[in-house]
């Protein structure tokens, strides 16, 4: 066996693949050999470190270089500078945007600082596709001490008192749930695990299940063994190819090594997993919705009671966890529910994975403990605002949450507070918006998105959505009335208050959030006929400045249909009927004549 | 009311009925099903989904029911150079509608059609996961990242020859 | 404190605290306190097995102390304790304002829709004193369908699904689904296909669920109109034993009215030259099936292998387009006689006609019928002599009783007369044609006199009557017993069409029937809106019918009797076989190899 | 592939791997760990550099002493080489001159484990590549 004194990780996660990371593996192999040191450096595909606005990630060990943004042809070059002439390459280190210094290792980087991983432990630091590497982890210890002691009730109490919730969404207590699902009685039941990730803009569950796949098979075995189920499902995205390629290997090595199949570790307990697919409808993350996925009928939600735990797939108890959720089990069981208790606020416990997005300069995945405020996450994890621009607020929640403004900057970041706030945890979507955000457009998107998504099942979903997403529309193309502000306000209650199902009951909320937020804004359309941000198309006009225009000609030969006219060396004019306001014009003006009125 | 002559290739046949066999002929594993035959036929056509129903043993129209709940499954052939637009959050707040509409305009085609070349098909999809390089798109399996509405016409060209 | 009921909880209603039985819904609770919650998807037919709560169209949410948001009424329990308001502002806005949805997606051509005066929407927006939609905005579009029997206008769906649940879960023909998602959801057939490309048996059962008017008949009475203002025909006209029980309910009349006698002097009045009765073809109908029988099972009895037992009934026509469509391998398992309404169309285009001379051509026969797939049976190519079908019309009950009222006859009050001979005269034994057990109990009558050649000792067989999905009894022929089953509802037909597919069918002869109870509950009946007390009073009227006739066995009917001697000679003859027997076909999908496509 | 049959099993399998994760595991906590740098450039490894280093790891393996080995670029003292730095957690780097495979052994038994002096140390002022 070869001894290797270096390793070179390499994330594998779909944003840094489709950078190519696939190729940087290629070469480094290539090059390792041809240099004859393939024998003393090892080249490991991992999930994902994150940090995926720097992607593709290249990671070196012992030593913890971070290098970013690597490029295939940049292999050779590490190669020969770090390993043989053992110098860094410091152009492809991180800088810090503030101090402008390289930094090479990533304790140092304040993406990284206020980090603490629980579900994301082994992301980016092992092999997923390597169960050895999984277990040198104390990977499977969990599972064995749940075994051994015998005692579901035991473990559940544990779950219980570490103060875990569901990182889906809703924050049930997941002990709760588990001894729910337990208590009744059946032949069969089922553990099921959610990995039909919807909400557009949230990547954490895709990002376990690609870089620590062990450990949800690890959580559901020992979910399965407490609630008393021997077959286990995971639900999961068709659009995570990936994933799916993962968690499959991952099972196969699990049953080769005989942790999952019959009698786990000679405790005579069964239990095997299988994978269901979603098909692209994000009210399957509802659970009732997801078990009639699961049997193969439309994803429509059904009235709870009765709940999965009394009647779920094939009408047998289920219980059903989100990926995130399940990938802090193992780690609660080794290091205790006192440890995990320890961190977090009151209500709760441990941490939570965000998807940080949007005009912010460090987006990536990362976990947080939970009462971290929203500016540190958004200012020191997050690096500021894209471009030196101000804050205006932060989407937390997905289509089900709401808009956070600055006076929430503060406060502590957990399910209670969130909610109170008019947002919620949601998935952990964050999407941070500047000055250039129109607020009811925003709204218009996510009302969109529900439109599209709803079920159709309910009629305050179906057509409420709808025409929420009419008035909005009206509203964002300067056609709104004060009357329809008051419709809109009325709608979305009502649809909050008669929704059957948690998708409809929460997709009014980034309305209401930021009609109660931004409310002058939207009287600003509605009034004044102007999009503040200068982001509504219908109230914006571009105009040349014939002041500053020198007549290049360089607005008029991109404009994509023609709306400019003008001679050489005079000044250009732009015919607002024609124009679509795609905005190229301004961006190809080397003299900043054309401004968005 | 009466008996309905539905006609296909040979070789489909085989793919759905061997499919089909594969799970056991479950009504449950209609999604299942629905994924591979899609997979290996790229779409499902109505004459398919008829006779994966006859295989299950059930009702067509539930088959369609569940086809046109999901919005991966698709009655359309696919373009030879299928593209896909992100409209996650982070890649609309980057801008991502300027993108597809550059798409719509160029390719002269809505979302979810295909060219009448059957070159390239354009669908817009939530969230691949790449927010850091948004906005986002795909064309077969390869990805585009911090595009521009510019960007657009290179990349068809690409694919124009 | 004395003894508590532990299936008793206290809960408090609109301020009054109640006891009610643990698992009651607040919907029942409340109406059971006469608080009327309005609801719209819900629907349930008591004791028949029909139930749809969905919990979906959000009509019916009230306040529940404690709750975040509304609870959905109809499919929300009661627990101890619970403290339920059913008319605070918040219920009664947020129902508003699901209505006005709903209206702003439904087209407000009230003052022409087929449902009109009959619409559950229609009356909840009239209740709620709807004056203004405040919402607006696109609304769906699909297009228009046709089939022989019923119309669908999906434009003007709802999305209750009704329907959905008769068509797939009473009566397991698939063929609605729900499609598409959000706002485009809505019920359709595979691909929004029209319904006669489907496997739709024309049981018209989604017709008679759905609240709004998405589900209605083709209706036929202007061609009625029109054939009897047309002086060179003789309109002829049958009514199905069904109809005489309900048609009163359209008038204002107590349900399980028995109005044979005032129908008949409408029918007169309307102006039909001959107005007969089916009941005197399902006598006919007895005639034939009961001897086919009795046939059958001689040779099975005497081991002849080639003859197929049990022999299933063939009046229902929706049950024949269901087994033509799904049990292509066993057409030769039902009854080869026609339906009485088809037996009826041979008998008065020959028969009849010709002791009248009258020309075939210059003969319109119409039917009233509890039933839409009638519509489309008179349809069918078999039932027609170069192009002329043996019926030309089949109207419903309802659409009859649409005639009476555009004809400024005041039904309640019409003296009653007596159907016209000889396609009139009738027995007790073609009355319960009208319910579920009622054919089999008639050919009973008459098979066992046939066979054994002795008086019957009873003609009540109360062991073949009631309400349940499938029954079954075994009646003693005079010491040969006869296994009979009974099943109402194509999903029990299923059942058993199933067990004789295995070899498990312990019967000799079954009787299918298509709708809940059979035709006293036909699409083409009044509406009943879910109260299953209307149909058990039809079911009970037809029983008193029966009784109140004097002759109460097919054989017996002397005009039967009578057509056998002049006409047709023996039941199961030559002649009988030509006119009043058919056959069956495979209406299953074919899959063929495409050679054309690459 | 045998099978995990049992607790035990479960430990040995994971007590047989962890050392190939060690190298990872304490780049990340490489703050709190010693860190000994052998200069591995053309000099040091024509003077047996590459020997010292896979006996500094063998070492330190073997006595389970939580230190991270790397190799690093000529430190620039040519003369002395084999060169090796170490950098006890928080102290300042000392750097020892003409390691030899014996002098490592020195090493890792005198000052790593017993905090002892050892010869060799090259007291001039030094710039590492990281600073």
């Amino acid at each position: 066996m070869a001894n290797y004194k270096y390793h070179i990780l390499i994330c594998g996660g779909t944003g840094c693949r489709a950078s190519k990371s696939g190729e940087i593996v290629q070469n480094f192999k290539n090059i390792l050999k041809q240099e004859n040191l393939d024998n003393e450096i090892q080249v490991i595909t991992t999930g994902c470190f994150g940090f995926c606005e720097k992607g593709p990630i290249v990671k070196i060990l012992p030593d913890n270089t971070f290098y970013t943004q690597v490029k295939p042809e940049d292999c050779e070059e590490i190669v020969k500078e770090h390993f043989i002439k053992g110098r860094k390459v410091t152009r492809l280190l991180y800088t810090d945007p503030e101090k402008k210094e390289h930094v090479s290792d990533s304790k140092h980087m304040n993406f990284y600082k206020k980090q603490m991983r629980i579900a994301l432990r082994n992301c980016g630091f092992i092999n997923p596709e390597n169960i050895d590497e999984y277990i040198a982890r104390d990977g499977y210890a969990a599972l064995a001490k749940v075994l051994e002691q015998n005692d579901p009730q035991a473990t559940i109490d544990i779950i219980k008192k570490s103060g875990l919730r569901g990182r889906g969404g809703g924050g049930f207590p997941t002990g709760l749930k588990w001894e729910i699902a337990s208590k009744n009685p059946a032949d069969q039941k089922y553990i099921i695990c959610n990995a039909d990730e919807g909400d557009p803009g949230a990547f954490m569950d895709r990002s376990i299940l690609e870089g620590d796949p062990h450990s949800i098979i690890e959580a559901m075995t020992i979910g399965g063994f407490c609630i008393g189920a021997t077959k286990g499902l995971v639900y999961i995205r068709a659009e995570y190819p990936l994933a799916i390629q993962r968690l499959q290997i991952a099972i196969e090595q699990a049953r080769e090594y005989g942790l999952l199949g019959k009698d786990l570790l000679g405790s005579g307990f069964d239990f095997d997993l299988e994978l269901r697919y979603g098909a692209g409808a994000f009210v399957c993350g509802e659970e009732t919705a997801l078990i009639h996925s699961m049997e193969g009928q439309r994803g429509e939600p059904t009235f709870k009671p009765p709940f999965p735990a009394q009647e779920g797939y094939l009408k047998k108890p289920s219980n059903v966890n989100n990926v995130e959720t399940f990938a802090n089990i193992p780690v609660i069981i080794n290091k205790g529910w006192e440890w995990f208790s320890s961190i977090g606020t009151e209500k709760s416990k441990g941490t939570k994975v965000f998807a940080l997005a949007g005009q912010i300069n460090n987006v990536g995945l990362i976990e947080v403990p939970m009462g971290i405020t929203l500016r540190e996450v958004i200012f020191e994890i997050g690096g500021g605002i894209k471009n030196g621009k101000k804050f205006k607020a932060v989407q937390t929640g997905g289509p089900s949450g709401g808009c956070l403004t600055e006076e929430f900057l503060d406060t502590p970041i957990d399910y209670d507070n969130l909610i109170a706030a008019g947002s919620m945890m949601g998935s952990g979507g964050m999407i941070v918006m500047d000055e250039t955000s129109c607020m009811p457009a925003v709204a218009r998107f996510y009302l969109d998105f529900t439109c599209e998504e709803s079920c159709g099942k309910c009629s305050p979903c179906r057509v409420g959505n709808k025409r929420l997403c009419e008035l909005l529309d009206k509203i964002t193309s300067g056609k709104g009335t004060m009357e329809d502000l008051e419709n809109i306000k009325n709608l979305s209650q009502v649809i909050k208050d008669t929704a059957l199902c948690g998708l409809g009951q929460t997709s009014p909320n980034p309305v209401l959030s930021t009609i109660s937020h931004f409310w002058d804004e939207y009287v600003a359309h509605v009034v004044d006929k102007k999009c503040p941000a200068g982001q509504c198309k219908a109230l914006k006009q571009y105009i040349i400045d014939p002041e500053k225009c020198k007549g290049c000609t360089a607005c008029a030969r991109n404009c994509p249909v023609g709306a400019i006219k003008g001679t050489v060396k005079n000044p250009h004019e732009i015919n607002q009927e024609l124009c679509i306001k795609c905005g190229t014009c301004q961006a190809k003006c080397k003299f900043g004549a054309i401004s968005v009125q | 009311m009466a008996k309905v002559k539905i006609k296909l290739r040979q070789e489909h046949i085989d793919i759905i009925k061997s499919i089909c066999k594969k799970f056991d002929y479950k009504p449950g594993e209609l999604i299942n099903v629905l994924h591979q035959v899609q997979g290996e036929i790229g779409y499902l056509p109505a004459e398919v989904q008829e006779l994966i129903a006859e295989e299950l043993k059930i009702p067509v129209s539930k088959v369609f029911g569940v086809v046109s709940f999901y919005s991966f499954f698709t009655m359309q052939p696919k373009g030879k150079h299928p593209i896909s637009v992100c409209m996650g959050t982070a890649c609309y707040v980057r801008g991502a509608e300027s993108i597809l509409d550059e798409f719509q305009r160029v390719l002269k085609i809505g979302v979810g059609e295909t060219t009448p070349d059957g070159k390239f098909s354009l669908t817009s999809l939530r969230c691949i996961g790449a927010c850091g390089l948004a906005p986002v798109a795909m064309i077969g399996d390869k990805v585009y990242g911090r595009l521009c509405p510019d960007d657009v016409k290179k990349i068809i060209a690409e694919y124009n020859d | 404190m004395g003894e508590t009921n532990m299936d008793m909880i206290k809960i408090t209603i609109d301020n009054k605290v109640v006891e009610v039985a643990k698992g009651t819904t607040i919907l029942k609770a409340a109406k059971d306190n006469n608080i009327n919650i309005p609801t719209l998807c819900y629907f349930e037919l008591a004791g028949m097995d029909i139930v749809n709560k969905p919990g979906s169209c959000r009509i019916c949410v009230v306040e529940v102390e404690g709750r975040r948001n509304l609870a959905p009424a109809c499919i929300t329990e009661c627990t101890p304790d619970m403290v339920i308001k059913t008319n605070t502002t918040r219920v009664l806005n947020a129902r508003r304002t699901v209505l006005e949805l709903l209206l702003s997606d439904h087209p407000s051509d009230c003052l022409v829709c087929p449902k009109s005066g009959d619409c559950e929407l229609q009356n909840l927006a009239i209740r709620f004193g709807i004056r203004e939609i405040n919402y607006v905005g696109e609304q769906s579009t699909y297009k228009q369908d046709d089939s022989p029997s019923i119309h669908r206008d999906m434009n003007k769906c709802i999305m209750c699904r009704r329907c959905e649940m008769m068509c797939n879960e009473f009566q397991t023909v698939g063929a609605l689904s729900a499609i598409n998602r959000g706002f485009t959801a809505v019920v359709s057939p595979a691909f929004e296909e029209d319904l006669t490309l489907t496997s739709c048996t024309f049981c018209g059962q989604c017709v008679a669920v759905c609240p709004v008017g998405a589900l209605s008949e083709i209706n036929h009475t202007g061609k009625v109109l029109r054939a009897l203002n047309d002086p060179t025909k003789t309109v002829v006209v049958q009514t199905a034993p069904a109809v005489r029980v309900a048609i009163g309910e359209e008038f204002g009349m107590a349900p399980g009215t028995i109005a044979t006698g005032q129908m008949a002097t409408a029918l007169r009045k309307l102006g039909f030259d001959y107005v007969f009765d089916t009941d005197w073809s399902a006598d006919l109908t007895i005639m034939e099936e009961g001897t086919e029988l009795l046939n059958r099972l001689k040779k099975f009895l005497a081991g002849d292998k080639d003859v197929k037992i049990p022999l299933m009934t063939s009046c229902c026509p929706a049950w024949v387009n269901f087994f033509e469509h799904n049990f292509p391998d066993m057409l030769d398992i039902p009854s080869t006689a026609k339906s009485p309404q088809q037996m009826f169309g041979a008998m008065a285009k020959s028969y009849f006609a010709e002791k009248k001379n009258i020309k075939r051509e210059d003969m319109v026969v119409v039917s009233v019928m509890p039933c839409l797939a009638k519509k489309y049976e008179c349809s069918r190519d078999e039932f027609k002599v170069n192009g002329n079908p043996d019926v030309d019309y089949s109207i419903t009950t309802r659409e009859l009783a649409s005639l009476i009222k555009l004809a400024n006859i005041d039904f309640a009050a019409l003296p009653e007369s007596k159907f016209d001979d000889p396609l009139g005269e009738s027995t007790g034994a073609g009355v319960i044609f009208g319910t579920t057990g009622g054919v089999i109990e008639a050919a009973v009558r008459t098979a066992y006199e046939i066979h054994t050649g002795k008086k019957c000792p009873k003609i009540d067989f109360e062991e073949l009557r009631g309400l349940e999905g499938i029954r079954s009894a075994t009646i003693d022929f005079d010491g040969l017993p006869i296994n009979i089953g009974i099943a109402h509802g194509l999903k029990n037909a299923r059942k058993l069409l199933e067990e004789i597919r295995e070899g498990k069918s312990k019967f000799h002869a079954i009787e299918i029937m298509a709708c809940p109870g059979g035709c006293i509950d036909g699409g083409g009946q009044p509406r009943h809106h879910g109260n299953s007390e209307i149909i058990k009073a039809r079911w009970n009227a037809i029983y008193e019918a029966d009784k109140n006739l004097p002759i109460r066995k097919s054989h017996e009917n002397p005009s039967i009797i009578q057509l056998y001697k002049e006409y047709l000679g023996e039941p199961c003859g030559e002649k009988s076989h030509h006119l009043l027997h058919t056959h069956y076909f495979n209406k299953h999908n074919v899959f063929e190899v495409d050679l054309n496509k690459k | 592939m045998d099978k995990i049959k049992s607790l035990a099993d479960l430990k040995k399998k994971r007590d047989a791997i962890q050392g190939s994760l060690n190298l990872r595991e304490n780049g990340d906590n490489s703050e709190s760990m010693i860190q000994i740098k052998v200069a591995m450039a053309t000099c040091g490894i024509a003077a047996g550099a590459k020997q010292v280093m896979e006996t500094l790891i063998e070492q330190c393996s073997s006595k389970k002493i939580d230190a991270v080995v790397t190799q690093t670029g000529c430190m620039g003292y040519c003369y002395a080489e084999p060169t090796v730095e170490i950098t006890k957690p928080g102290q300042d780097p000392i750097v020892f001159g003409h390691v030899s495979v014996e002098k490592a052994k020195e090493l890792v038994e005198k000052y790593i484990l017993n905090n002892e002096m050892v010869e060799g140390i090259i007291p001039q002022n030094y710039q590492s590549i990281d600073k």
